[in-house]
């Protein structure tokens, strides 16, 4: 009856799962690099590249970037639909909320490419 | 009876807790009768009920009521009545009573329904107007109290939460019954308890002592 | 006391105004908040309220007083108010029909949505559905909310979308039912919350545990329903 | 329906009156929308840093000035938060303190331990 969590969609359920599962990947991933931060005496442009450059690391970066655009995606998704209601914009709320999830969905892009070329693009 | 009209609950007086009950809920009352009240509609409706719609002064005289209030333009207030007839009916018609007092009363009531008759309704506003519901509660409490005073003050015996110091005895000779009451004349009538059995041979009708 | 009072009349009002008030209380009681009420009304018969009970049971007087919402008749004022002045209005969210009077017609969708009836199509034994002890115990502190609105009126989530959030109250109601041995509706009854907004808009901040007059967890009982989601779901 | 109706709903009023569950339920939100905000910055230093020594350079100098060390510290901070505030929702999605007292100190508890962040953080930064 219900839908399978594995089939997307605006499923709530669904939502609900990915907005966990994103959470603890991205989690994990601030640890990774607090903890890399806090452990590294000194930090220059060397130490940095070799860190993100490794192979690890590039594939955990990419799951990372991946599933904060997912969870960013369902936070913003839900903060709109929660104050951007007739009650405070009146008759033209659904256009206002129109144009904050284009906003939403063009920085969720730009989160999604920038730190993947720049990952990738290491030597 | 009137065909077509249920009661149940303590409205209908069936008593299943006997003339002790003071306070609580009469979820026996509700769960027994509100059943069978239930199923005997459900097979009246297949059979068919005859109805027959308002007349014309059935609706005139409901109307005239409500004409009365909204036409009001001085006079005491609602709350003011009712804090009297509140008063009147907690001093005088409470657990423990007497003759003399109840008789003082219920001529303080017949005043208090002439009073009442040319109460003010201030606010005549038509939007969820509880000034207005409080004003046609008035007039059903009168009747209410009325009843209860004038049936309260011919039961000359002691009964359950009807303790009166003049008839401090319980009297099943006369009075193993139910009151009733008839507005047009304020008139009282007896109604026997039970159609059957006549007796109760399990639990016999007994005075109660602790 | 000071009183503050929210007021809307539609027959004369444009829009609400706050009525400040001045009431003698009396000396050494603390009143319940309905009682200042009604001294209120005794005064101005035009101040619109419901109530019926007087002891917290029939659940018609929820209203919002400073701030917090509660039923009128069991909050003594002393806890509604403890600086001293009390400010009455309306509970929110909902379209007021006249002073304090809310229309409710939103709240009973959402209640009616959730379909708050036992179902069971397989046919009945001769008596009734026996159900055991412990199957029974799961109906505790669910069956007992008196819908008197005080949960889904303090809820953001229900303030934002009440036509598409069930609400705490009803949703504590679905779970009465998701959790009822007799019911066999239970596959049909999750679908119906699966979507995004039936159940899981539900941010779990506790506004209707911290309010709910006859001590009852929504936030729970929505918790309840997610797994239940999750482990038909998986 | 009567669309004229008016509705009560003064939001600084109901705030002043919110449980801290309530509270830090908000700042979760509000951490999230900082959060999401921040990670432009975030990609900008990053794309920095990692450019060559030069661009390390500016971007170590950029967290140093003023601006861009509050900004580091409210994006740390509200990290932080966010993370410690969505342990405590993954702990209430399998039960875990969904009493109303339990709700309540995990909230304080929760905004405690981003305070202590806060701090820890300012310290680290200046």
């Amino acid at each position: 009856m219900v839908t399978n969590v594995a089939s997307f969609g605006r499923s709530g359920l669904a939502d609900f799962v990915l907005q966990r599962v994103s959470a603890v990947i991205v989690g994990l991933y601030a640890l990774c690099l607090v903890g890399f931060f806090v452990t590294t005496p000194r930090m220059d442009h060397a130490v940095l590249a070799g860190f993100f450059e490794s192979l690890p690391m590039r594939a955990f970066t990419t799951l990372a970037v991946v599933s904060l655009a997912a969870h960013a995606w369902i936070g913003m998704w839900t903060v709109g639909t929660d104050y951007v209601r007739r009650h405070y914009f009146g008759a033209g709320h659904t256009v206002y909320l129109g144009i904050y999830l284009v906003v939403c969905i063009g920085l969720i892009f730009v989160y999604l490419l920038w730190p993947l070329s720049v990952v990738w693009g290491l030597p | 009876m009137v065909g077509g009209l249920y009661a149940i609950g303590e409205v209908a007086c069936v008593s299943v807790h006997g003339a002790n009950r003071l306070g609580g809920n009469s979820l026996l009352d509700l769960v027994v009768f509100g059943r069978a009240a239930g199923i005997h509609i459900e097979e009246a409706m297949r059979q068919g009920i005859n109805r027959r719609g308002p007349s014309e002064a059935d609706v005139d005289r409901a109307t005239a009521r409500l004409a009365r209030w909204n036409g009001s333009e001085s006079g005491e207030s609602v709350a003011e009545l009712k804090r009297e007839l509140q008063r009147l009916m907690l001093m005088d018609f409470n657990v423990f009573r007497s003759g003399d007092n109840m008789r003082s009363s219920i001529g303080e009531l017949a005043g208090l329904r002439e009073r009442i008759a040319v109460a003010h309704l201030a606010d005549k506003s038509r939007v969820f107007n509880t000034a207005r519901l409080e004003a046609l509660e008035l007039d059903n409490l009168l009747e209410v109290a009325e009843a209860t005073a004038i049936v309260a003050e011919a039961r000359t015996e002691s009964r359950g939460a009807h303790a009166r110091d003049d008839y401090t005895e319980r009297d099943d000779d006369n009075w193993l019954c139910h009151s009733l009451y008839f507005a047009p004349g304020k008139r009282v009538g007896k109604r026997s308890v039970n159609f059957a059995p006549q007796t109760v041979e399990t639990f016999k009708p007994t005075e109660r002592s602790y | 006391m000071q009183i503050s009072l929210y007021r809307f009349d539609p027959d004369t009002d444009e829009s609400p105004r706050t009525d400040s008030l001045e009431l003698d209380l009396p000396e050494g009681r603390d009143l319940m908040v309905l009682d200042v009420l009604e001294l209120l009304k005794a005064e101005d018969p035009s101040i619109a309220y419901r109530r019926s009970c007087r002891e917290g049971v029939c659940g018609s007087d929820g209203i919002n007083m400073n701030g917090r919402n509660g039923l009128a008749c069991i909050t003594p004022v002393s806890e509604a108010a403890p600086r001293g002045k009390l400010t009455l209005r309306p509970l929110p969210g909902l379209p007021v029909v006249r002073d304090l009077v809310v229309d409710m017609s939103q709240f009973y969708r959402q209640y009616e949505k959730i379909k708050p009836w036992l179902v069971n199509d397989t046919a009945p034994p001769a008596r009734e559905r026996l159900q055991s002890p412990e199957d029974r115990e799961k109906l505790n502190g669910l069956y007992e909310c008196i819908l008197c609105a005080c949960c889904s009126t303090a809820c953001p989530s229900f303030w934002w979308n009440p036509d598409k959030f069930v609400g705490p109250a009803g949703l504590l109601q679905a779970y009465r039912f998701l959790a009822d041995s007799r019911d066999t509706a239970t596959a049909e009854r999750l679908a119906a919350l699966e979507d995004p907004f039936s159940v899981f808009r539900c941010r779990g901040i506790m506004n209707c545990v911290s309010v709910c007059p006859k001590g009852l967890n929504p936030t729970r009982a929505i918790g309840k329903i997610r797994s239940m989601l999750l482990s038909q779901g998986i | 329906m009567h669309p004229d109706r008016p509705v009560n709903l003064p939001l600084p009023r109901l705030a002043a009156a919110m449980p801290v569950t309530a509270i830090a339920s908000f700042l979760h939100r509000v951490t999230g929308i900082v959060l999401f905000a921040g990670t432009l910055f975030l990609c900008y230093v990053l794309d920095l840093a990692l450019a060559d020594e030069a661009g390390f350079e500016r971007a170590a100098a950029i967290i140093e000035a003023p601006p861009g060390a509050l900004a580091t510290w409210a994006i740390l901070t509200s990290l932080a938060y966010h993370v410690v505030a969505g342990v405590k929702h993954l702990l209430l999605d399998f039960h875990v303190g969904d009493s109303l007292r339990a709700a309540k100190i995990g909230a304080w508890l929760t905004i405690a331990l981003a305070v202590l962040a806060a701090v820890g953080l300012a310290v680290w930064l200046w």
